[in-house]
């Protein structure tokens, strides 16, 4: 059971509190009509499902009832970082390979 | 044109009032007496509830608040800003939400000072309705909570003071520690009978005393 | 193929079982095969089956990166039905279901599908107008279905509790005779013995690692013992099916969640057929070894961890004690995750991708094991013939752009 | 009655407590402190199972979580049966009634056995996959005897008397075992200050320090367990949790702890001062960090017949006598591959009985125990083992031949040894469980032939489970480990000094799993690997060579580990053998996933107290009281109770729905409506929230007006309705149906938050501080007038406004809005003065024919208006269109709304999608099945297309006729047609499609 902190109450919860809300940063397109079926199915409902590194959308509903976003491992389910609707995740897919590189390099 | 409706719901006659636990009280508690049970419960029953919605930020907002109530506007988790002797409280809910009660009819008198007392984006709502207040006390008081939510009540974690809110049973609800022993739960009037019985059961190992 | 029959067994028990063969070779990969199907799970291994025994195609390879039926196959609760409300979904299954009355004779495999019924509960007005939906629907399109009161249900399940006192009483169910159980990992096995003795190679160890295209068409697989072409490829590889999309350059409308299921301790026979309540979310049967086997929910979470949350596993058992209240003491051996792909209409993708050559057959979400042998056989006559046969063909990925969902959730939704 | 078994003293036992029991209808005798499976050794029982594939006679193997073998049905009622208990963790009491599981007609006489014996040979693993093929309609028959040859223990038939809860926990450290390394790790973190929670398994703290030779601080080990305990129970924060098993290991470190609280006391948990005790309690502990101290599982050998009873392993010997005073036999041989098994020798010959000899398979034993083997006379054979065991329900003789381990033979000649006793050890296991519960694969380690955590975050593992095996070396690992967690946990600590432990000096061990037979493996007798699964060395081989090559195949395909002991005696043996024989080494080979549970958890504690009443909250409004004593029947709405009908007296439901239905239609109805969810929205931007989220407009809604509005979801199809007041400029108050309240905030919750922050907007639920109260009927005017303090003219409040008024002296919003078509008000008040109000209301309402109605008459009226219900007309799949609500469609909004764009979607545009028509049967005393199919024509064939269903069928008092709404294809250009419902008694029904507002199409009654 995940163990989630949540930042607007600051403070780790148990995952009871939450509801997981899928992947984040998914923007609304902003003119709709003008959006071909194709983007629009798109938008509604193909994911990019990653195994390992997920920028995901959490909403704290028995606390302080705020989405927020959570950067989780969906293979360990270990979460790297959690912020705010609004922000942008410090933990990606490709700072965890600079990482890697720059320790390789450092060895 | 107003911007806001303002309704006072109290009758100005006698009216026969009944708190959401009406029907509850012909469960049974395990202890007749105060003494030697382990938990104790009493309702605070029909309380002022008001949701009050602002953002913490604006220091017109903060000041008016505190001015309208006379107590502190909390800022950040946990915190409830709270005058014992007027019966008020003011508990932080959310970034921009606060939950606050007052005294048995005080609601509306509160949210014409608060409305008087503040400007711009900021929301004001009656929920005397929908929720009433439990204390709940004694030595297993806080073994029940543990019961009930996943929350950490220890002292290191949970002073006396502190108030959250969160899942409780199969409902939520808003805890609050006034003192060593003693506790606030705040829970929504439709839940009131299931949370209720949900105590009581908890509670039967420690013995419950049920005051009226 | 060595025959298997009660004479066989006696046989080799004489010779002190020094003489069974393998049910199926360890091959090295070829460099190129007619067709390649990524995924050795039940639907995988079943599509090469009857690829080669349908259609005759034999020069094929299945691709696993673990061990054959290693995935969901392994991990499901082995209930097989095919009482589904929408037409499409309806036929699909049931095509499905008359494949899996002949499967044990046809593989020469005895995969003890065991058609003890499954019965749907009802405990609201509106679950009862939903039954009443699905089997009026089921009857029309032939598939075998009827409406049963309480008493009706009490006599199949005398042990559980139907009185009006619980929390949700039983108002009543539906009820598919023709459906059942059947054991997970023999059928995986059958597949694969027969596939491996009408000529398929079964790689094991095999991982794809990427998909050679060029000129958007496929032209095989890179894996972690090399490349092998193949300029047909069929992807089966449910819970890791967006993984593979991504290697492939798009991505499809299925997330990957965590999908737990548990066992009790093996017990005397107390419960003859399967009992599924979506509305207090549990469902249950009885192993032929005993073990109570009970599905619990789906996480809401993405989670490709083989394992979920415990509060899901928490409820699950609430729910099996509100229906029997009997059980609350017996114990929980062991319960266990999979990995389910699922789709915004709870129906799988049988599908062409924007990649020539390409198919995939993914989405089953939480209803995959009882399809197993009907989507194999249409996805290899799709693969086959190039185009999707005639029952897959509204699975298409092209139904969430144009709106066309076959939206199982109403009726089917949760629990299977 | 005689213990013959029992040894004159010693033992943790209290032997001035007996205890009376009775096991297969015979009564024992036993002390306090012993366990079923130590009582009954103690009176020599031998046989106490049966096998379940072989029904092979069956004793006792070990003494704790890792038996598979004696597995009892305990229980002296009806209700208090308990299947499948272990006899090894069962602590006796007085009174304890036990059975064997399995054995027909008893478990020293089972027929089955003769199968068994003769079968054996034809039921190699997977036999049924190979058989019971043919003829294909018999496999029923079959399966109905495997099934009753299968399982184990029986369910009980009654209802569960007892209860059982959750207790959840926050701690810095957790410490999983009492051994000697949980409990030095336990007192350093809790001399720190810090919070701990400490649980173990057994009846007694103290795990090996409770069978242990050894001495600490120059005094018996319990007496350091003793002290360390009263020192634990004294520091505040420090929670000591005996019977409690870690049973899930959980992410981020959640750690499940079940407590056994009554089990030792009863089969049903007695009361206690009155009150009913908790028969098992569940801790759920987020845990800072996680001191792994589980110890190890000693692994049998593998030889043949080592399932007869009175095969042990060597630890269980030494426990057995020094911590339950009781002797497994009279003879003992003891075959291993280590020095540490030596003690079972010495214990057994300190205890005066007979060591007939120390098998090992070492060609050079030489450490301290082997010495005082050697100093006792004790004959050791060296480079050999038992390779068979002799007897048929007890052990007579062992043989023993010299092998070549890497050869995997048996040299030379071999020799009979009579014995009534053979124990062995193959190693030590440490019990890695829940280091692996969470993914974590384990690693093996060459050095103490074993496999270890992987390492999972938070987590230290120390003492036997980290291959530290002297004590010396457990106890300093704890006091280390307790500390470290302490310390990452933020507390400062201080260092100790560890007790001192006298070495002991073990030479080194020799890896040996399966013991060679003079036989190869698929000749010689079984050499069983996993005994309650009867998995065999020779099953495993014949698993690998029909090509299950991976350790997952071969576990499925024989069964290896998957009983109820979850492979702790066999996996690493199975997983060795299956290593050789497919010639890979055992990390190649690797091991099977570990999952929850250590050791089976009862039902009824995972579940804890969410049973009956609080399976799910049952939802009240504020006239519950009222509805209760007026004899309302209830319908559940997502929790909600809510009036279904009224009856009076022993009316049936359809009289009574009819007769109100009558009384809105003709009279006056009312309805306690206060189920709706309601949303109080404030702020500048309220009516362009409301624009974006409805389908309709809302732009020009004057203050004290209403309006209906639909929702959808943003793929179009609609998702939840409802009439929004605007109070005044900025405030509006929502409605949403009762089971979408929650998923309406939540959805609204998401937009503003994600998409739209910059509206400026709250909004909160006020579901729960209203009561509604809907009075319709064309007497409601003139009902509420009495009450009310307004004008409620048609005039001065007209349809579809809002005021504020006073009824019955309570201040109310009233909503003049109507779901049944006649003249309506809908009465808010504060929900703690609503019982007033409505109690006011019947004692004026008598004279207008005031009739409470509940939902079902509530759903006739709607529908016969054609007005929907959210969840029976849609299904998800259903637009705005489909419905023909194009009138709640706001084409021209600017913005997009949430749903619009879907709605030109190639599908969604098509004409010929199911759209909401009414259905009137030709038939008019015919009301059709909700539910039922719509088929075009009458001659049925099946398969039959079919082109919609009836959502919605009533009989209508109004209208003299049954009528139902239906979603039918291309309905809107079908209205006229005949259509047809096959149903499943092979009656056709038929009926015609016409418009779905069956009542009042111009709206007139509720303009009135």
């Amino acid at each position: 059971m995940l163990h989630i902190y949540c930042p607007h109450c600051d403070e780790h919860r148990e995952e009871e509190e939450f509801r997981p809300k899928g992947e984040a940063h998914i923007a609304r397109p902003t003119e709709p009509e003008k959006t071909s079926d194709e983007d629009w199915g798109n938008y509604l409902f193909f994911r990019k499902n990653p195994r390992g590194l997920h920028h995901e959308q959490w909403f704290h509903a028995a606390g302080c009832r705020k989405f927020f976003n959570v950067t989780r491992d969906t293979v360990t389910y270990e979460i790297l970082e959690t912020y705010k609707v609004g922000q942008q995740p410090a933990v990606t897919a490709e700072s965890r390979k600079r990482q890697a590189s720059d320790q390789g390099a450092a060895k | 044109m107003s911007e806001f409706a303002i309704f006072n719901a109290h009758p100005t006659v006698a009216v026969q009032a009944e708190s959401p636990l009406a029907i509850s009280r012909t469960t049974v508690a395990t202890a007749a007496t105060p003494e030697g049970a382990g938990v104790c419960l009493r309702e605070r029953a029909l309380l002022g509830h008001l949701i009050l919605r602002g953002s913490f930020a604006d220091e017109a907002f903060r000041t008016g608040v505190e001015a309208a109530l006379g107590v502190p506007l909390p800022q950040s988790m946990g915190r409830v800003s709270r005058d014992a002797a007027r019966g008020v409280s003011v508990q932080w809910m959310s970034p921009d939400e606060w939950l606050v009660v007052v005294p048995p009819g005080e609601d509306y008198a509160v949210e014409l000072r608060l409305r008087q007392a503040l400007s711009g984006h900021y929301a004001v709502m009656q929920v005397s309705g929908a929720q009433t207040l439990l204390e709940l006390s004694g030595p297993a008081a806080r073994e029940v909570l543990m019961k009930s939510a996943g929350y950490d009540f220890h002292p290191r974690n949970f002073p006396v003071g502190k108030g959250i809110s969160t899942t409780f049973a199969k409902s939520t609800a808003v805890i609050r520690r006034v003192g060593e022993a003693e506790w606030e739960l705040i829970i929504r009037r439709s839940f009131a009978d299931y949370l209720y019985r949900w105590l009581l059961d908890a509670s039967e190992e420690f013995g419950i005393f049920v005051a009226r | 193929m060595q025959h298997y029959s009660g004479f066989g067994l006696v046989k080799h028990g004489l010779s002190h079982h020094e003489n069974w063969q393998r049910m199926w070779r360890n091959p090295a990969p070829k460099s190129e095969y007619d067709i390649i199907v990524v995924g050795g799970g039940g639907h995988g291994l079943a599509t090469a089956y009857y690829l080669a025994k349908v259609h005759g195609i034999t020069n094929i390879a299945v691709i696993e990166k673990g061990w054959l039926g290693g995935g969901n196959t392994a991990r499901n609760t082995t209930i097989v039905r095919s009482n589904y409300l929408w037409d499409e979904a309806a036929w699909l299954y049931e095509h499905a279901m008359k494949l899996w009355e002949g499967l044990s004779q046809d593989l020469n495999y005895n995969v003890m599908f065991s058609q003890r019924g499954v019965m749907n509960l009802g405990h609201t007005l509106q679950d009862m107008r939903d039954i009443h939906r699905r089997v009026n629907a089921n009857r029309l399109n032939g598939i075998d279905g009827e409406v049963l009161d309480v008493s009706q249900i009490q006599a199949i399940v005398p042990h559980m509790d139907c009185s009006a006192n619980r929390r949700y009483p039983v108002l009543g169910a539906s009820w598919q005779p023709r459906a059942g159980v059947a054991r997970h990992d023999a059928v995986a096995w059958g597949f694969a013995r027969g596939a491996d003795s009408l000529g398929v190679d079964l790689l094991q160890q095999t991982e794809v690692t990427g998909f050679r295209i060029s000129g958007g068409k496929v032209l095989g697989v890179e894996t972690n013992r090399g490349f092998i072409g193949g300029k047909t490829i069929g992807v089966v590889t449910a819970g890791n099916s967006g993984v593979l999309a991504k290697m492939a350059g798009f991505k499809l409308p299925v997330e990957s969640h965590p999908l737990q299921a548990l066992v009790s301790e093996p017990l005397k026979p107390i419960l003859d057929t399967v009992v599924m309540s979506n509305h207090v979310h549990g469902y249950v049967s009885q192993s032929d070894k005993g073990d109570l086997v009970i599905g619990a929910g789906i996480d809401g979470y993405t989670g490709y961890g083989q394992r979920g949350s415990y509060p899901t596993i928490e409820h699950t058992l609430q729910a099996i004690i509100e229906l029997f209240p009997i059980f609350s003491r017996v114990r929980m051996n062991r319960q266990w995750g999979g990995i389910v792909d699922t789709t915004a209409d709870a129906c799988p993708i049988i599908s062409a991708t924007p990649v020539g050559g390409l198919f995939f057959n993914c989405g089953w979400g939480t209803g995959g094991f009882k399809a197993t042998p009907g989507s194999g056989h249409v996805f290899a006559a799709t693969l086959a013939a190039g185009k999707a046969h005639p029952l897959a063909a509204p699975f298409t990925i092209d139904r969430f752009v144009s709106g066309k969902l076959i939206d199982e959730h109403g009726a089917a939704g949760v629990a299977h | 009655m005689s213990q013959r078994n029992r040894l004159g003293a010693g033992g943790r036992i209290d032997r001035k407590r007996p205890l009376r029991f009775t096991f297969n209808g015979v009564s024992y005798q036993g002390y306090a402190g012993d366990t079923l499976a130590s009582a009954l050794m103690a009176n020599g029982v031998d046989v106490l199972n049966r096998s379940f594939k072989y029904a092979r006679p069956r004793g006792l193997v070990t003494a704790g979580a890792d038996e598979p073998n004696a597995i009892v049905q305990l229980g002296a009622s009806e209700a208090g049966q308990v299947p499948n208990v272990r006899a090894t963790q069962q602590a006796l009491y007085e009174g304890l009634v036990a059975k064997s599981t399995n054995g027909w007609p008893n478990v020293d006489r089972d027929l089955m056995g003769v199968i068994g014996k003769l079968g054996g040979q034809f039921m190699p693993p997977g036999f049924y996959y190979k058989t019971f093929m043919s003829p294909a309609s018999a496999w029923p028959k079959y399966e109905q005897y495997i099934r009753k040859a299968a399982g184990l223990g029986r369910s009980p038939i009654e209802n569960d008397p007892d209860i059982y809860d959750h207790m959840n926990h926050h701690c810095d450290v957790l410490v999983v075992g009492a051994g000697p390394a949980g409990l030095a790790a336990a007192l350093a973190a809790g001399r720190s200050g810090a919070r701990v929670i400490v649980c173990d398994e057994q009846e007694e703290m103290g795990g090996s320090l409770l069978d242990s030779r050894e001495q600490i601080d120059g005094k018996p080990a319990t007496e350091w367990v003793a002290a360390v305990l009263a020192e634990l129970a004294a520091l505040p924060d420090v929670l000591v949790l005996p019977r409690t098993t870690a049973n899930g290991y959980h992410d981020h470190n959640f750690v499940t702890l079940h407590q056994r609280r009554t089990e030792h006391l009863a089969d049903v948990a007695p009361a206690a001062d009155g009150r009913r005790q908790v028969r098992a309690r569940m801790h759920k502990v987020r845990a800072g960090r996680v001191v792994l101290a589980t110890g190890t599982h000693e692994r049998p050998l593998v030889y043949a017949r080592n399932d007869v009873p009175g095969n042990l392993v060597a630890g269980a010997v030494s426990t057995y006598i020094r911590r339950f005073g009781v002797i497994p036999g009279q003879r003992l041989v003891l075959s291993t591959s280590n020095d540490h098994a030596y003690r079972a020798a010495l214990d057994w010959h300190d205890a005066g009985r007979e060591v007939v000899a120390i098998v090992d398979a070492r060609e050079r034993p030489d450490g301290d125990l082997v010495a005082a083997a050697r100093s006792r006379n004790i004959r050791i054979i060296t480079g050999s083992a038992v390779i068979e065991a002799l007897g048929k329900k007890r052990v007579s003789a062992a043989i023993v031949g010299a092998i070549d381990i890497d050869g995997f033979s048996v040299k030379g000649s071999t020799q009979e040894l009579a014995c009534d006793t053979i124990a062995s050890s193959g190693g030590y296991s440490p019990v890695v469980h829940l280091a692996a519960h969470t993914g974590r694969r384990p690693v093996w380690r060459e050095d103490i032939l074993g496999f270890v955590s992987g390492g999972v975050p938070g987590q230290i593992p120390a003492g036997g489970v980290a291959g530290r095996w002297s004590l010396a070396d457990a106890l300093g690992d704890g006091f280390e480990s307790g500390a470290r967690a302490a310390a990452e946990a933020g507390l400062s600590t201080r260092s100790f000094t560890p007790p001192t432990v006298a070495p002991v000096r073990e030479g080194k061990p020799v890896a040996l799993y399966q013991v060679p037979h003079t036989k190869p493996t698929m000749r010689a007798p079984k050499q069983f690997v996993d005994q309650q699964n009867d998995v065999t060395a020779a099953g495993i081989e014949l698993a690998t060579r029909e090509g299950f090559e991976s350790i997952e195949h071969v576990k499925r395909y024989t069964g290896l580990g998957f009983g109820t002991d979850q492979g702790k005696l066999g996996n690493i043996n199975g997983m060795a053998i299956a290593a050789r024989v497919t010639g890979q080494t055992i990390p190649d080979t690797g091991t099977t996933v570990f999952r929850p549970n250590y050791t089976p958890i009862t039902f009824g504690a995972i579940a804890g107290r969410h049973c009956d009443e609080f399976f799910d909250p049952r939802r009240y409004t504020a006239l519950q009281g009222w509805h209760v004593e007026r004899g309302a029947k209830f319908e559940e709405v997502g929790q909600w109770m809510r009036p279904w009908y009224f009856p009076q007296g022993k009316e049936s439901m359809h009289d009574a729905v009819q007769r109100e239905c009558s009384a809105v239609r003709e009279r006056v109805g009312i309805l306690d409506a206060s189920t709706l969810g309601k949303i109080e929205i404030q702020g500048k931007d309220a009516r362009e929230f409301l624009n974006r989220l409805y389908t309709n407009a809302w732009t020009k809604l004057e203050p004290g007006k209403c309006r209906y509005g639909l929702m959808c979801k943003d793929d179009g199809m609609v998702m939840d309705d409802g009439v929004t007041a605007c109070l005044a400029e900025n405030h509006f108050h929502m409605t949403t149906t009762t089971g979408g309240a929650a998923g309406v905030l939540d959805w609204m919750e998401l937009w503003h938050q994600t998409e739209w922050p910059e509206l400026e907007v709250y909004f909160n639920s006020t579901t729960d501080h209203w009561a509604a109260m809907t009075i319709t009927g064309p007497n409601a005017r003139k009902l509420l007038a009495e009450l009310t303090d307004i004008d409620m003219s048609n005039e001065a409040f007209a349809y579809m406004d809002c005021r504020e008024a006073k009824v019955a002296g309570v201040p109310a919003r009233i909503f003049r809005i109507s779901f049944t078509g006649e003249l309506s008000f809908e009465v808010n008040v504060q929900a703690n003065y609503a019982m007033h109000v409505w109690k006011a209301l019947f004692e004026q309402g008598d004279k207008h024919g005031l009739t409470p109605y509940g939902t079902e008459t509530m759903h006739v009226l709607r529908a016969e208006k054609g007005f929907i219900i959210i969840g029976q007309e849609t299904d998800g799949s259903v637009t705005p269109e489909d419905l023909g609500m194009q009138w709640c469609v706001g084409y021209k909004k600017p913005y997009s709304w949430i749903g619009r764009r879907a709605l030109s979607r190639p599908d969604t545009k098509r004409s010929d999608r199911k759209q909401l028509v009414g259905l009137k049967p030709l038939d008019p005393q015919l009301v059709l099945q909700e539910g039922a199919q719509i088929v075009l024509e009458k001659e049925i064939r099946i398969p039959m297309p079919m082109v919609g269903h009836v959502t919605s069928s009533y009989f209508s008092p109004t209208l003299g006729h049954g009528f139902a709404l239906a979603l039918l294809k291309g309905g809107s250009q079908r209205i006229g047609q005949t259509v047809f419902l096959p149903m499943a008694d092979g009656k056709v029904h038929a009926a015609e499609v016409v418009s779905p507002v069956f009542y009042d199409p111009q709206g007139a009654r509720q303009h009135v």
